[in-house]
Formats: C-alpha cells, structure tokens, sequence
C-alpha cells in the first residue's frame, strides 16, 4: 500500500517540478525515487516472509480494498524494474520536445500506480481503477505525438476498443456483484465455496474474461494490438508490450485464481481454445511482417497465448507466471532499447534498418539477439526456462495437446526472430553508425543481463512466489 | 580436479579469446582447447586410479535440476574425443584469415563447451541445455563466416537451426514428460521410470525425433548437404566430426535406457531406417558434383551405420558404435580439411574442376589417400575396427542387416575412389596446386597417426568403454 | 626368439615401405630398388628359416601379440601361426617376391616414382605375409583387404592414365564384393563357433563341441563357406567377379607377375585350403565351388584364346588356372590345387616377367600383332619363356603337367562333365599359349622401324629372375611326383581328409596320355595356323561374328555395366533429383505455407476498427452462445 | 424499493440492462462517426451503472452504487482522453469518421 501512495506522490512529484523548473532533475530523482520505492517493497516483502508462517497472508489495507502479498509484491517489483528502465530510456527519446519530459515520465509513474493496483487488489473496485488508470495513461501515451497520423489513429483505435472492453469488464464486475452481493474478493470467494450461484455469475467471470483477454491481446480480440503498437512513439510500445501486458496478465491471473477456484471444463475449453489460437495467429501472421515493432506485437500476441496456459491451474502456477513475465518483458525491454537505438530518427522501424548491426554495433546487435534467442525459447537464456516451467506444469494438468501446439508454435516463433538476426548480421549497413546513446546502451545492457541472470538462477525468481 | 574444470576451461577461454582481439585470438583458442585436452586426458587419468571426478550440484530446487557431471568412461571418452577434436579443428584454420576473427574462435571454444556439456551432464534438463546451447555458436559460424551467395546459404543454415531445433524440442517435451512422472530429471532416475509401453513408445519417438534430425538419419537428412558445403571448413568439421555425435552419443545414454521396452519392440525399425540411410547416402554420394557435398552424404552414410549399431541393443553394436563416432570424428575432420584445402587453392568445389592435384603435390595425395582409406574402413585404420563390430552385431541381429549394412564397404569404396580418382589423378595438372603446408601436414599426420595407431591397437578404449556399455545393456536388459 | 623373428619376418617389408615412402625421393634409384628387395629377401631368409624347423619339428610356431578387438562372444588376437600351410606359402611369396624386386631394380629404373614403386610392392609383401601367417580369419582379412589396397595403387601406379586408375578402381570395388563376401562368412562362422581362430574352429569341429548333425548349424555353416568362397572368387577373379583381372594389367607388368598371378590371386585358395575342415563340412558348396571353377576355366580359357594384348593373354590364362585351382578345391583335394599353384606361381610368374621383358624391349608395345621374330634378339627370354609355356601347356616332364594332370584325374574320378571341361580348357590353354609364343617370337617382326632398331635383350637383372623361374617351372613338378608326393606328406597336418590318392593304374596313364595328346593337338592346331599359314590376327574393326563376341570377352564387362552399373547411378539420379528434392521440399514447403498463412492473414488485419469491433463481438457472441449451448 | 423488485423481479433488470448494453454494442458496430462511437460506448457504461445500482439495491448493499460512482469519474476521464485525441485526428485529417484511419494495417 505503502509503495501505491509513494509512487503516486512521485509522480505528483514530477508534475510540480516541471512548474519548478527542475527539469533536469525529474528523471534522476524518480529514478532514485523508484529505487527507494523499490527498497521499501523489497522490504516490506522481507517482512510478510518474516511475519508469517503462512504461505500467503492477506493484509487488507482500507477495508480490504488493498492487499498486501507475496503475489503483489513480487510483481509489484517487477513493475518498478520495468519502469525504471523506461524512464530511464525516456529523456533520450523524447529530447525533441523537452518541455513534455514531465509529463511523460508523471504518465508512466500513473500507469505504474495503475499496474500495482491491479497486481494487489482485493476488491474488484480497486481493480476497475487499477485497470482504467492504466488503460487511460495508455491511451495517452499512444496518441502521444498529436501531430504524426499515426500515432493519432493508434490512440484512436486503442481506445475506442479499449472503452469498449472496459464496457464489457464493467458489465462482468456488475454481473458478478449481482451473483455475490460484494465486490470484495474474500467474499465472493467465500460466496463461491458455499455455491449455488445464479447463472450469470458464470456470464459474469467470462465477460470479465474477454475484457482482459482484451487487455492482454489474446486472439481474436488482438486486432488492436499491431496496429497500436505500429502506430505509438516506440517507446510507448515498449511500455505497452512490457508492463502492461504483463500487468494485465498478472491481474487476470489474480483475478482468476480467486474468482474461478475451481475451474469448470467449459472455461478451461474457452482458455485452451484462446490460448491455441492466440500462439497460432501471433506467430503465423509475425512471420510476414516487415516492421519490428508489428513483429512484436504478434510475438506478444503468442506471449500471451503461452501465458494464458496458467490458466488451467491457477494455484500451482504463480511462480511460473512470475517467471514468465519477468523474462518476457525483460527481453521485451532490452529489444526495444536496441530497436529504439536503430529506429531515432529514421521514418519507419523496418527490418532492413536493422541490416549490418552486427558490424556497426556488436554489442547492441549481441544484446537483441539474446533478447530474441530468450524469446524464441533459447536455452540458457530465461525464456527458455519460462517456457520449461509452463510445460511442465501443463504436463502435470494433462493437456499433452496443448503443450504439442505450443512446441509447434516455438518452432515457428523461431522463423521471424530469425529474420531480424539474419539481417544484423549477414546484410550490410547501409548507412554510417550513429553513436549509442548511454541510457539506450545501458538499460539495453542490463536488462539482458538480467534476463541471463534469472536464467542462471531461476530458483531466485521462482522463490518469491512460495 | 573433476570435470567440471574441464568446461571452465573451455568457457574460460571462450571469454578470454574474445577478449584478447583478433591478433591473438587464433593462439588463444589454440592454448585453450589444449588445455581443455590435457585437463581431460588428467580427468581420465584420475577416473582410472578410481578417484573421484564427478561433480554435482543443486541448480535450482523446484522444478529439481542438478548440475550433475557424473563422469563415466562414456562420457569421458566423448569429452576426450571433441577436446582432442577443438585444438585440431583450430589448427586446420590457422592458414585462413577471417574477419571478425575473436568472435569466430571464442565462439568455436563456446561450442566445445556446450559440447563437453552435453557428454557430461546427467541430468536431463542440463544435458538439454547444453544440446541446444551447441546450436547458437555453430548457427553463427556457419551464417557469418560461411562461403557461396549469402542467399542460399542463410536458407539452408535457417533451415538446420529450425530443423533441428524443432527435433529437440520433441524431445524436452519428454523429458517433461518424464519429470511428471519421476519428479527428477536424472538419468538413473529416469531409467527407473516404470512407464507403460505406450509411453515408452512415445517417448521413444521424441527422442528419436531429435536424434534422427541431428545424427541425421533418412529421411531427416535434408539440412546436412547444403549446410556442410555452405558452412566454413572450421563449421562442418564442429557439425560433423563432434556435434552429430552428441546424438550418437545420447542414444547409447539416454533413448535406448529409459525406453528399453520400446527400443527392443521397434529395433528392427529402426535399424532398417538407419540402413536404408546408408545405402541411400552412399548412392547419392555418387552422383554428387561437389566435394563437400559428396563428403556430406558419404557421412549421412556412416553415421547410420553407428545409429544402425547402436539399436541392435547388443554390446558389439554399442562397443562399435563408439568406437566408430571417434573414428568417424578423426577421419571426417580429415576429409573435410582435405576438401577445404583444395578448394582454398582451386577457389571452387566443383570436383569437375579439379583433377591432377597428385602431380603436384604427392605428400598431399599420399595423406589423402590414406584419409581415404579410412574412411573406407580398410583395416588397421580405426574406421575398421568401430565398422566391424557394428556390422558384426547387424548380422547378429539379422543377416540381412549385414548384408545390406555391409555393401558399405562396397558402395563407401565405390563413391570414396571416383572421387579420389577425379579430383586427385589424372594429368589435368595445369593449375598450381602447391603441396601441404608444414602446418597443413602436421594435421594430417595428427589424424592419421591416432587413426592407425588405434586400428593396430583399438584396446585402451575399448577396454575402457565397455564396462560402462554393459551396464547400459544389463540395465536394458533387465527391464525387458 | 621365435616371436622376435616372426616379427621380423612381418615387418621387415613394412620397414622397406617406410623407408621408400618417407626417405624414397632422397635415395638414388637403384638404392631405393635395393633396399625394397633387401627388405623381401630379408623376410625369405627368416621364411627359409622356420620352414626348416617345422619341416624338422611338425610343431607349427604360434606367436600372439596382443589382443586385437573385443567381441561379445570372443577376443581377436593379433595372432600368427606359422605351420606347414603359411610356410609353404610364405616361401613362393616371399621368394618370388625378391626375384621379381630384383627383376624390378631394372625394369622400372626409369620411372620418376620408382621409390614409389618399391613401397608400395614392399606394402604388398607385408599385407601378403599377414594374411597368409594370421592365426585366425580376421588377421587373414587384414591382409586381405591389404593386399587390395596395394593391388588397386599398383595397377594405378602410372596415375595419370585415367583407363589405369579405372582399372584399378574397377579391381578394388570387385574385391571388395568378395570382402564382403568374405566379411559375412566371418561373421557367420564366429556366431557359430564363438572364435575365428583356426584352431579354435577346428578343435570346435572335431571335439564335437559343435554339432555337425544339427540342420540348423550346417545350413548357417553353408552359408558361412559360400560366403567365404564369394570373397575367395572376388580375390581369385572367378566368375562371376573375374573382370577385374584382365583390366589389372594395366599395372607395370612386375606388378603384374607379383601380385596378379603368383600371390595375391591365390589367396583365396589359400584361404580355402586354410578352412578345409569347414569346407569339408558341407559338400554343396563344394560341388558350387568346383563347377564355378571348371567354367571359369573354361569361360576365360576360350576369352584367352582371341586376345592379342600379351598381358591379357596371359591374364585370361591365370584365370583360367585358377579355375582350375577352385575345380581342385571343390572336388576336395586341397593339396594338388596348392601344388597346381605353386607350379602355377612359376611358370606365370616366369611368363608374366618375360612378357615384361618383350615390352620393356618393344618400348612399351604389347599388342602381339606388331611382334614377331623376337627370338633371334632375345635369346634368354624366349628359352625361359618356352619353358615356361610348355610348363603351363601341360607337356611332361615340365612342372605344370604333374600339378594339372593330378587336377583332371581328380576330376576324372568324381566327376566327368568337370573333367571333360578341363581337359577342353586345357587344350585351349596349349592352343593359346602357342599362338602367343608364334606371335611373338617367332615369323618376321611387324613393327616399326624405330622398335625394330630398339629391340635388344633385357639386362641381366631383368634376365637373372627369368632363369631362376624357368628352372623352377621346369623342376617344381618334382615336389608331388605321382606315386611319391613329398608335398602330400607335408600338407598332411593341415589337410583334415586328404584326397584319394589313386595308385598309378591303366586308367591313370590312359588319362595322362589323353591329356598330353590333347596338348599337343592344341600346340599342333597353333603351329597349323601361326606358323604355317602365318596367320596374323586381324585389326579390331575387321573382327566379325562370334569371334567378335569372344574378343570382346563375350561383353561380359558391358552387361555388367548394363544391369549393376548403370542402374546404381540410375538410381544416384532418381534419389538426387526426385526424393532429395521432394524431402527437401516438403520441409521447406512446411516454411511456405507458414508464410502463406501468415501472408493471407494480413489481409485480414485490414486496418479498420469497424471490423476489428465486429470480430470481438462476434467473438463475444460465440463464446456466450458456447456456454449457453453446452 | 424492496416493493418493486418484488414485483418486477431483478431479471427484468438484468434483461434490460443487456438490451441497453447492446443497443451501445450495436451503435458501436453501426455508427463510424467518432462522436457518436463515444456516446453509445456511454451507453454501454450507464446501461452497466443501471443494472450495478438495481443490484445495489436488490442485495441491500451501498457498495454498488459508490462503484456507480467510479465508474462514472472513470467514463468522464475517459471521454477526456478521447476527445483529445478526435481533436488531434481532426487537426490532422479534418474529419472525424473512422474509416479514414485505416493506416495501420496486415
């Protein structure tokens, strides 16, 4: 609760400075704020670890509408990781229009705030805001550079679907309130052992469902997805297809595990059918692309296929979720450093703007190759492991198929990021190199770095979830 | 010191070879890999006197995965084989200049560790690991410093990586599988599975997906061609002489013990696919018009033979297996280097253009034949002794398996001696053809002296490996 | 001791080869000849040596070395046993091996790769002394597949001649069909017997231990001999693999006389006698054995009869003696087809190295059409090779009489078709032999000036051989006279059930007066048309009818070609064309389609929201209406 | 109001709630003017406020009516932020029906 109250208050923070004329200062301290902020959740975490004997113990917070967790937290974690690095890279990005630098690192600090509210809710309320402040920063950001088209038709379609969606959530959170008479977790879960339910608590959950398969670009409702990501500034890319992404599966994991303890065979049909056809279309329609930040786009779209798989047994597999989104959106992080390195000032973010990276800058070109190699499921690399952790815990479920498709789909996962590999390193530059930037450089470096670290040391990730 | 040494010294060196630049890198890579040979030749020294060279480890805790090393004469011959392999694979690049050159020797030495990795591990998610961390370096090799039109080349290294990369990923998944079913991924413990035949079955096959793409076997054996030809000498000599072995290898440690009922119902299967492989491979070496390639389909050829050798589940099979892959490994590096030699003089690989070469230069003629030779199996080379025991348990197993196995010697003479004959006799010595470098020569005599003097006294590994093979066999035995 | 020697006896030619091949191109010409020949006379002294002693002692010297291969059932032992069998052939290999170094010092003084040369005869020799001294199957098969190496380097010695390196290509790959042959009745016989060891085997066999009278054991037994005689027909070159042998000739003719006449080619009677005890198990494939060998004899004899190549006139020949070697050995007397081969050894040898003595005069020539008259130039050639060809046209009292009219006896009493066969081929034999020696040396000369002035008789390292040979053709009868054989008595130890031996009786000198009467008709038919009438053979094209057939060795060659030859690479190109084509097409077809897909997919993500909010709706509806309907 | 819902069951409610709520879904499919996007994407929310408050007061419970609340500061954020960005595609492309944003496609 705590680290949602400061992080809110550092983004307040940064919109004074603004006014202060403390701009240079923004970055440095909300960098220094989040690591503190960091400190005090790890903190915190080391607390409940010590507290407890419990696995995990709920610590409601304002009548519960906050809980305070090893599930929240953790993730809560992995966020501000992931924020740090993106406004780290931020000034860099936007150092043509400086006056905005505030405004864009108080919009990610917001959306962070959204992100944890979604990650440690414990009413369905906290959820609803949780889920809207991110969406709404989102938009934003998306539509953030009023007078390039495409950005304005990215924002557009963004949020026309995502209102649309949020209509759809709203109605399944109504339905379910309908069915339990509270919006509280802890209720509605105790309302769910005692059974007998009306229908359309079940219509409830799956409408709930669509909104954030919505939100997670699960096929079919990814159409958004690419042409969000094409259109929006591409640091605005890398904040969607990282953290939010992972911050929507996250919540609709939490979600799930709570809402859904015993997960009936139709929706477990639903899920697998999803997640099938969320893998199969996201890496079928990557092979094609031309344009990186497309590409990635359907690559989350798979991402989100694989994930969803934890779906079919929520209580066994919050770590490997954790895992898995750890190392999803680190290497999400360090392609998007390099891809924002290779794509300043150019007109669009095709693959031949990558050709010769490899020799005009070996260690960018190395680090997206990890990135890739970890996404595509490399071993050593932790996408390898998140990838290992899932199937085996599917395995345990006894959905030998699905695990099947999902090999089928890695293989064909490993034609596109191929592509970009093979153009930074078996074609020529056309251009002269431009010099690296350091915040590009180092956020670039250390998250792959860290993505082979928890790929040495999954125990360390996956202990957190214990 | 125990095995593990043995892998920090090779991902050591890895690092220090980028590390040092291009100027120094060569030597690097070459002081590195020999010392890697050396700890492995004192390891085998230690595991003889019966000291203690294994190495365990808890990775991670849950799922269970250990860093377990657990050194046996198998695994240790194999260590033996890719680390007495490396520095030679290294020497033979020396004459060439390539660009980038830190990069390509750290990542050769990278290789050799995932290699040695693979042979050592036993544990099954680590010994995955280490298979699949083999694919990236060669991957790189093959697409950077590879020769011919870019295009073709990066279709077919594409297609390899795919290829085989989907192979393996069958069989993670049942290595999954079986940690479902045992709750540990090591190999004593997977060989007590108790699995139902079906799932032997199924098991079976995705291991066999993966073996039969990477060994290869027919009709899984479509990247190898154009990969061998495309790829530098330095990369089709890692792919060929060490990589492919890994899966030799792995069928002897892990397929065969944890599916034995399985091995023992389909063997006839599948040593008739191997066999079909090598009659098929030896016919279309005939018809080849590149060196390499024909090199290439001359190996598809034998290793189905060690493939064929080690399903017929008999201590004959396996013992000639082994001792086949190490031959095999020698001789191929030989060949391979032969053929890269006179295409970095000829500047082509089109056998058509060659001929003569024996008026120019007889030293090399002479290594070449005898390379030749072995690859042939005539006895007193290595090759003789791994092919004879292999056809030995064929015709143990069934008389057809060796006859048919057999006309090997037949066809491998027939295809081995056209091309000999085209490229190296005849007067069409119009062009330079400068003979053998001392270096050049110092390889050669390396690969044919280990390759004679094991063919006149094959023991020391035999002996040494067949301990071990019996208790695979004794193990496969006993469940069925 | 005796080990030390043993090891000298094998290495000795091994030691020759290194030094040619490593030191060679520094030694002058006539060193490195030297050296070659020391190497061989070397082994032949140590030879002379041990026969001496098991001659005396009847104890064969067995020597192991060290194990060789592990197998389930056995080790194999690099072994050496040398008793009465090894020895007696070691002494011919041996000894003719240094005559015809010797005969080489000169013959191939002018060639640029003589220290080659040297080796790689060396080579032959240490292969030829393995396989013949091994103790067991395996350490034959070394030497084996040894001797073919050296054979294929030999025929191909002048490489730059791309019909020699066929040739020698052509020899290899035949001998390796017998290898293979041989390879699996070496498997078969160590599944039986769990050893491969003669000793072993034979011990099996008359200790009972195995079971001559269980059905199963003979038939794998049967199999296992007919195997073994494959591999004994590719190194033998009998049909149906005696192709190679002919086309062999186009090695340096010392080679020719070494390797393609003497020694290797007798290694499968060697290996045959070797296993007689086996052989002897199973009477069918004797029978195979003995037909397969009186046809070849007959097949190449009448082959032999129309060539006008000297070389391959007396290739035909070899092959034709050797068949009636394999006639011997199936009818079950293994020691008159080892005496037939020793006789045979010195008269071919003689004939091959006086050929090469007429060539080396004719500067090259070996067409006998463009000879003639060559008696008169050389003297010393012509008388060896007049001994030599009435030895190998079966007239007494010269050695190849005694050896070949013991053949036709043999064949007599068991069987007659076989004998009437032989006794044909013989009469061709003397027929073709004649014609040859007319050819050549007798008429006027018909070739150019220029060899015309060139002709001169060989020197004496050249000659010396020839005259060792000749008295030997003309003598060596003397080992198994009728009656009294020292070489039957020798043998006696090896041989398990010698062969009847038929007093000397009316029918015994009724078929030697037959045969020798049949010679002379065959000599008498080629005086009636060489001398006589001066029949020169006409040039190629002007050849018709079944002449033509038979000059062309009934097309043998050709018809193999048609249906193995053409059809492996038939298939090369099917495979290579179709299947590589169509496997690899469909892998990369499995990348198309996936590109495909993902190509028409784009189509779909047409960029409008209104379709994107309809496919999530419709996506809506049909999960609702799932859970409704379920 | 327990009299009413006892006489119009809360079904009725529900029922028509959805009709509201689809009658929103379809505007949206139908409609290609932005505006008029946004106002039937209100029409979703309020028919959603309207069942949420129905509830409320079925289940005797305030909490659905303060969700009311957010949802509705929630709705009004939101049609900020949109018609922010119809503005900037107006600038841009001086309309505002959606079929001309068809850019970003394949």
């Amino acid at each position: 609760m705590n680290t949602l109250i400061a992080i809110a208050g550092l983004g307040i923070l940064c919109l004074i400075a603004e006014i202060f004329n403390l701009r240079k200062a923004i970055v440095p301290v909300t960098i220094i704020g989040l690591l503190a902020i960091l400190g005090l959740n790890v903190s915190e975490y080391m607390d409940l670890g010590l507290n407890t004997a419990i696995m995990e113990r709920n610590e409601g917070f304002y009548n519960n509408m906050i809980v305070n967790n090893s599930f929240g937290m953790a993730f809560t974690g992995l966020f501000i990781v992931l924020t740090i690095f993106l406004v780290a890279m931020t000034p860099e990005f936007h150092k043509g229009h400086k006056a905005k630098l505030s405004d864009f690192v108080a919009i990610k600090l917001f959306l962070l705030t959204g992100a944890i509210a979604m990650v440690s809710f414990g009413n369905l309320a906290m959820f609803f805001l949780g889920i809207e402040v991110l969406s709404i920063s989102l938009y934003i950001l998306a539509a953030s550079e009023p007078k390039n088209l495409k950005s304005n038709e990215a924002g557009m379609k963004y949020f026309l679907m995502g209102a649309f969606a949020s209509g759809i959530i709203l109605f399944g959170i109504a339905l379910i309130y309908g069915a339990t008479g509270s919006f509280d977790n802890a209720v509605i879960y105790s309302a769910i052992l005692s059974g007998d339910l009306p229908g359309w608590f079940f219509i409830g959950i799956v409408m709930l469902t669509i909104g954030l398969l919505f939100k997670i670009a699960a096929a079919p409702f990814h159409m958004w997805a690419p042409d969000v990501y094409e259109g929006s500034p591409a640091l605005n890319t890398a904040t969607m297809s990282t953290l939010a992404k992972v911050a929507s599966m996250a919540a609709f994991f939490k979600l799930m595990r709570s809402l859904n303890h015993e997960v009936s065979a139709s929706y477990v049909a639903i899920i697998i059918t999803v997640s099938i056809l969320s893998m199969t279309v996201g890496n079928f329609m990557a092979l094609k692309q031309n344009n990186v930040k497309r590409m990635l786009a359907f690559s989350g779209i798979s991402h989100a296929g694989f994930m969803l798989m934890v779906l079919l047994n929520p209580p066994a597999m919050s770590g490997v979720l954790f895992y898995y989104a750890a190392a999803y959106a680190l290497a999400g992080i360090a392609a998007f450093a390099v891809i924002l390195y290779v794509t300043a000032n150019k007109e669009n973010e095709d693959i031949y703007q990558f050709n010769g990276l490899g020799k005009t800058s070996p260690l960018m070109a190395a680090t997206l190759t990890l990135a890739l190699l970890s996404m595509a499921g490399i071993p050593i690399l932790s996408g390898f492991f998140a990838k290992f952790f899932l199937f085996s815990e599917v395995l345990k479920t006894g959905n030998v198929l699905i695990v099947i498709v999902a090999v089928a789909n890695s293989i064909v996962s490993v034609g596109y990021y191929f592509k970009l590999i093979l153009a930074m390193y078996t074609k020529d530059a056309a251009e002269n190199t431009q010099k690296v930037p350091a915040a590009y450089g180092i956020v670039a470096v250390l998250s792959i770095l860290l993505t082979i670290a928890i790929g040495l040391y999954p125990d360390a990730l996956l202990g957190l979830l214990k | 010191m125990d095995v593990s040494f043995i892998l920090i010294i090779l991902l050591f060196g890895a690092v220090a070879t980028y590390f040092v630049g291009d100027k120094w890198a060569s030597k690097a890579a070459l002081l590195f890999s020999t010392a890697a040979f050396a700890a492995t030749l004192y390891v085998i020294y230690r595991y003889n006197i019966g000291e203690k060279v294994s190495y365990f480890h808890t990775w991670i805790s849950k799922p269970r995965i250990l860093l377990h090393f657990q050194a046996d004469s198998l695994s240790l011959a194999m260590t033996a084989l890719t680390t007495v392999l490396t520095p030679i694979i290294v020497l033979t690049s020396f004459g060439n200049m390539f660009p980038k050159t830190k990069s390509f020797y750290a990542l050769i030495l990278f290789m050799a560790f995932a290699m040695v990795g693979t042979f050592l591990s036993t544990d099954g998610l680590v010994y995955y690991i280490f298979w699949e961390l083999s694919l990236i370096p060669i991957y790189f090799i093959a697409l950077i410093w590879g020769s011919g039109d870019a295009e073709s080349r990066k279709k077919a290294v594409v297609k390899f990586f795919i290829y085989t990369f989907a192979g393996s990923l069958f069989m993670l998944v049942s290595f999954i599988y079986l940690y479902t079913k045992t709750g540990s991924f090591l190999n004593t413990h997977l060989y007590n599975a108790h699995l139902t035949e079906k799932e032997q079955f199924w098991i079976f096959l995705g291991f066999f997906l993966a073996y039969a793409i990477k060994i290869p076997i027919i009709p899984f054996h479509t990247w190898q061609a154009n990969v061998y030809q495309k790829a530098p000498a330095v990369g089709t000599m890692l792919l060929s002489g060490i990589m492919l072995k890994m899966a030799l290898y792995s069928i002897v440690r892990w397929q065969l013990p944890i599916a034995p009922q399985a091995a023992a119902q389909y063997k006839y299967i599948f040593i008739a696919l191997c066999i079909a492989g090598v009659i098929y491979g030896s016919i279309l070496a005939l018809k080849q018009t590149d060196l390499k390639k024909l090199l290439a389909y001359s190996s598809l050829a034998h290793v189905g033979l060690i493939a064929a050798g080690a399903y017929t589940l008999t201590i004959d099979g396996f013992r000639g297996a082994f001792l086949q892959m190490i031959a095999h490994g020698f001789v191929v590096v030989g060949l391979f280097y032969a053929a890269e030699i006179i295409s970095r003089r000829y500047n082509t690989g089109e056998i058509a253009d060659m001929g003569g070469i024996r008026i120019q230069s007889p030293k090399f003629a002479s290594m070449f034949m005898i390379l030749v030779m072995a690859s042939v199996a005539l006895p007193l080379t290595f090759n003789f002794i791994g092919e004879f025991e292999v056809l030995y348990s064929l015709a143990q197993t069934n008389i057809w398996f060796g006859v048919l196995g057999g006309t090997t010697i037949i066809l491998g003479a027939f295809y081995m001696l056209r091309m000999f004959q085209q490229v190296m006799l005849g007067d069409k010595g119009a062009k330079v053809f400068a003979d053998v470098t001392f270096g050049e020569g110092f390889v050669f005599a390396l690969i044919i002296g280990v390759l004679l003097f094991f063919g006149v006294y094959p023991s020391p590994i035999a002996d040494f490996i067949t301990p071990d093979l019996q208790k695979v066999l004794l193990h496969i035995n006993q469940i069925n | 001791m005796e080990t030390n020697l043993a090891l000298l006896l094998l290495l000795a030619p091994l030691a020759g080869f290194l030094l040619n091949i490593f030191a060679g191109k520094k030694l002058s010409r006539n060193l490195s000849g030297t050296l070659g020949t020391i190497a061989v006379a070397v082994s032949f002294a140590v030879t002379l040596f041990f026969f001496m002693q098991v001659s005396s002692t009847k104890e064969p010297v067995m020597v192991n070395l060290f194990k060789w291969m592990t197998l389930a059932n056995f080790d194999v032992n690099f072994a050496f046993q040398l008793d009465q069998l090894s020895l007696l052939w070691l002494m011919f290999v041996t000894g003719i091996g240094t005559l015809i170094h010797v005969y080489s010092i000169s013959y191939m003084h002018d060639d640029e790769n003589i220290h080659k040369f040297f080796a790689y005869l060396n080579l032959f020799i240490f292969f030829m002394i393995t396989l013949v001294m091994g103790s067991n199957l395996l350490i034959m098969f070394i030497g084996w597949e040894g001797v073919g190496l050296c054979s294929y380097l030999l025929i191909g010695f002048w490489y730059k001649n791309q019909d020699f390196n066929d040739a020698a290509k052509k020899a290899f790959i035949m001998n390796r069909i017998g290898d293979l042959g041989f390879l699996i009745g070496i498997f078969i016989i160590g599944y039986l017997f769990h050893s491969v060891d003669y000793i072993d085997i034979q011990n099996a066999i008359v200790s009972g231990s195995f079971d001559v009278n269980d059905i199963n054991n003979m038939t794998w037994l049967g199999v296992a001999t007919l195997c073994l005689f494959i591999g004994a027909c590719g190194k033998s070159a009998q049909i149906p693999l005696y192709t190679w042998l002919p086309d062999a000739m186009a090695g340096p003719t010392p080679v020719s006389a070494l390797i393609h006449a003497a020694t290797m080619v007798t290694a499968g009677i060697f290996m045959i006698t070797r296993m007689n005890f086996v052989f002897d198990l199973t009477p069918d494939v004797q029978n195979i054995i003995a037909i397969v060998g009186a046809v070849t004899s007959l097949i190449a004899a009448s082959i032999g009869l129309m060539q006008n190549d000297i070389k391959k006139v007396l290739a035909y020949s070899t092959v034709s003696q050797l068949g009636l070697m394999f006639l011997a050995l199936g009818l079950g007397a293994y020691e008159i087809a080892v005496f037939h081969v020793i006789t045979h050894a010195f008269f071919k040898a003689c004939l091959f190295l006086g050929s090469g003595s007429v060539i080396h005069a004719m500067s090259g020539e070996q067409d006998m059409r463009n000879m003639g008259g060559l008696r008169k130039v050389m003297k010393v050639t012509f008388i060896t090779f007049l001994i030599a060809t009435l030895a190998i046209s079966g007239l007494p009292p010269f050695s190849g009489f005694f050896s070949k009219d013991e053949i036709l006896m043999t064949a007599f009493h068991h069987n007659k078709p076989l004998w009437v066969i032989g006794s044909v081929a013989s009469i061709m034999t003397a027929f073709y032999m004649f014609r040859l020696l007319y050819l050549t040396f007798f008429k006027g000369f018909r070739g150019t000036e220029e060899q015309k002035h060139h002709l001169h008789e060989s020197p004496s390292l050249i000659t010396f051989p020839l005259v060792v040979l000749a008295v030997l053709a003309l003598v060596g009868g003397a080992i198994s006279l009728p009656g009294s054989s020292w070489l039957n008595e020798y043998l006696a130890p090896i041989i398990s059930h010698p062969a009847e031996h038929h007093a000397l009786g009316t029918t015994e000198y009724m078929l030697m007066g037959v045969a020798v009467v049949g010679a002379l008709v065959g000599i008498g038919l080629a005086y009636a048309k060489y001398i006589k009438q001066g029949f020169v053979p006409v040039p190629d094209n002007e050849i018709t009818g079944f002449a033509k057939v038979v000059y062309n060795k009934f097309y043998v060659d050709e018809i193999y070609t048609a249906i193995v030859v053409k059809p492996i690479y038939a298939l090369g190109a099917f495979f290579k064309n179709v299947t590589e084509v169509a496997l690899s097409g469909f892998i990369f077809g499995l990348g198309k389609v996936a590109n495909a897909i993902g190509a028409q997919g784009r189509t779909v993500q047409n960029g409008s929201i209104g379709l994107y909010l309809f496919v999530f709706v419709l996506s809506v509806c049909s999960i609702i209406a799932y859970i409704f309907l379920k | 109001m327990e009299n009413i819902l006892q006489q119009i069951g809360i079904e009725n409610y529900i029922y028509l709630s959805t009709l509201l709520f689809c009658v929103g879904v379809f505007g949206v499919l139908y409609r290609r003017n932005a505006i008029v996007m946004f106002m039937s994407i209100e029409i979703m929310l309020n028919a959603v406020n309207l069942l949420l408050v129905a509830f409320s007061t079925y289940h005797q419970d305030a909490a659905g009516q303060v969700f009311v609340f957010f949802s509705m500061a929630v709705a009004a954020a939101e049609v900020a932020v949109g018609l922010a960005i119809l503005v900037a595609v107006y600038r841009n492309i001086k309309n505002i029906d959606i079929d001309n944003l068809k850019n970003l496609k394949g």
